[in-house]
């Protein structure tokens, strides 16, 4: 398949509970920056957005991370394409 | 496999039923409801929000690591999203097998699986406040039980 | 308290939610039925005889026991007697509390002591012959279990 | 209360699944033979009855007791008036 897709690399990025309360959407569009290969790389990016995003992400040892759906953690990759969700501990059940 | 994310209210007979086999035998089933007002918790309701797909797929992980621990015939897990009240039904796991023991321990390793794994958030209303309730340690002790047992007995 | 003996079928759903309450949070419920054809037991029907007067004191007994070890807000135990086919509902055992964990092994618990201890025998029926069913070493082994468990965990 | 009641001191017997069937009876009403003061004691008195009672009663390790709707054993006492109940081990549940 040959690549005609011009669109630059971008993330969806997810966020539940208190964290969505904080920065105000559950779910936005991102480019993905250049030198960017992990969550932990993306986080800075992140809190850059807006007060609230950076109050979202001040504890990142109270921060579960999953990137397309499965848990990972601040060593998970990122590419293209991906969605990466950032939520507190969960308390379903 | 039978995994459901939803607003209804579901009826522990009918899931039972659904269950019922000639090869069966055992069912084992848990329930979790709201606990409210006359409790000390003082809750007068609270909403559930969730991951729609991961919810399901982590619910279907943790069916499919119970049934490689236990020889199971079916499982059933229904857990409820949205706003509830005191007394209202929650969460449902229920699974069958041939052995009792089996059954048991199945169902209380789903629920302790659900309760640390499943992306579920409870926001509750006291006083016309509401607050995210905050995860507990008690569950994360009650996870790791089980792979303290696998060590101690092989269970596998 | 409530123990019952009787020939007719019950419903799940109606038992738990007799047991629902604000105060409650967890329901764990164990339903045993019966084997059939398509298992291997081959069993075509059973009939289930007990000892009037002594099953309803010994699970009430069980019932007692139960609630000394475990903090219970609800305890329901049903067990059917007369004819019986595959697929039946035979036994249920369910228990109400504010943890989960209490109400998982106190369902156990009451299921492996009525297994050894409540009077009830089954003669099965296959190819028209009728045989006794024969106690077995391992519903023993599981009643004995509590009493390890209680001597290793200080549990009381 | 005065005792005006001069009947025989007696028991009630009972019998359930496979003993049932070999002595033909769910429940007796037996006279007390003297000397007899625990369940050891009447065993012998029932397996005299008839082949069925003692083919019921032959291997006492495999059956259960249980004295006024209570578990006992072969030394349990047993007096007037008491029903006294043998069964295989229970199969419920």
């Amino acid at each position: 398949m040959t690549n005609t897709d011009v669109a630059s690399p971008s993330l969806s990025i997810r966020y539940f509970a208190w964290m969505r309360e904080h920065t105000g959407s559950s779910m936005e569009r991102v480019p993905l920056p250049d030198g960017v290969s992990c969550v932990g790389d993306l986080v800075p990016h992140l809190t850059a957005i807006s007060a609230g995003h950076a109050l979202a992400l001040k504890n990142l040892q109270a921060v579960r991370v999953a990137v397309n759906r499965n848990y990972g953690d601040l060593d998970t990759p990122v590419a293209d394409g991906d969605e990466v969700a950032f939520f507190p501990p969960v308390t379903g059940g | 496999m039978a995994v459901r994310v939803q607003t209804e209210d579901f009826d522990a007979g009918a899931e039972t039923r659904a269950l019922q086999d000639d090869t069966v035998g055992a069912i084992a089933l848990f329930i979790g409801t709201v606990r409210g007002l006359r409790s000390d918790d003082g809750v007068t309701a609270m909403t559930l929000e969730h991951y729609p797909g991961m919810t399901e797929s982590e619910l279907e992980r943790i069916e499919n690591e119970a049934r490689a621990r236990w020889p199971l015939e079916d499982v059933t897990i229904i857990h409820r999203v949205g706003r509830l009240f005191p007394g209202d039904q929650i969460v449902l796991v229920a699974t069958s097998s041939a052995h009792r023991k089996a059954a048991f321990d199945a169902t209380e390793f789903i629920m302790d699986f659900l309760k640390t794994d499943a992306p579920f958030w409870k926001a509750e209303e006291r006083d016309g406040e509401t607050s995210w309730v905050e995860a507990r340690k008690s569950d994360d002790d009650a996870r790791e039980r089980w792979d303290v047992d696998e060590a101690a007995t092989g269970k596998s």
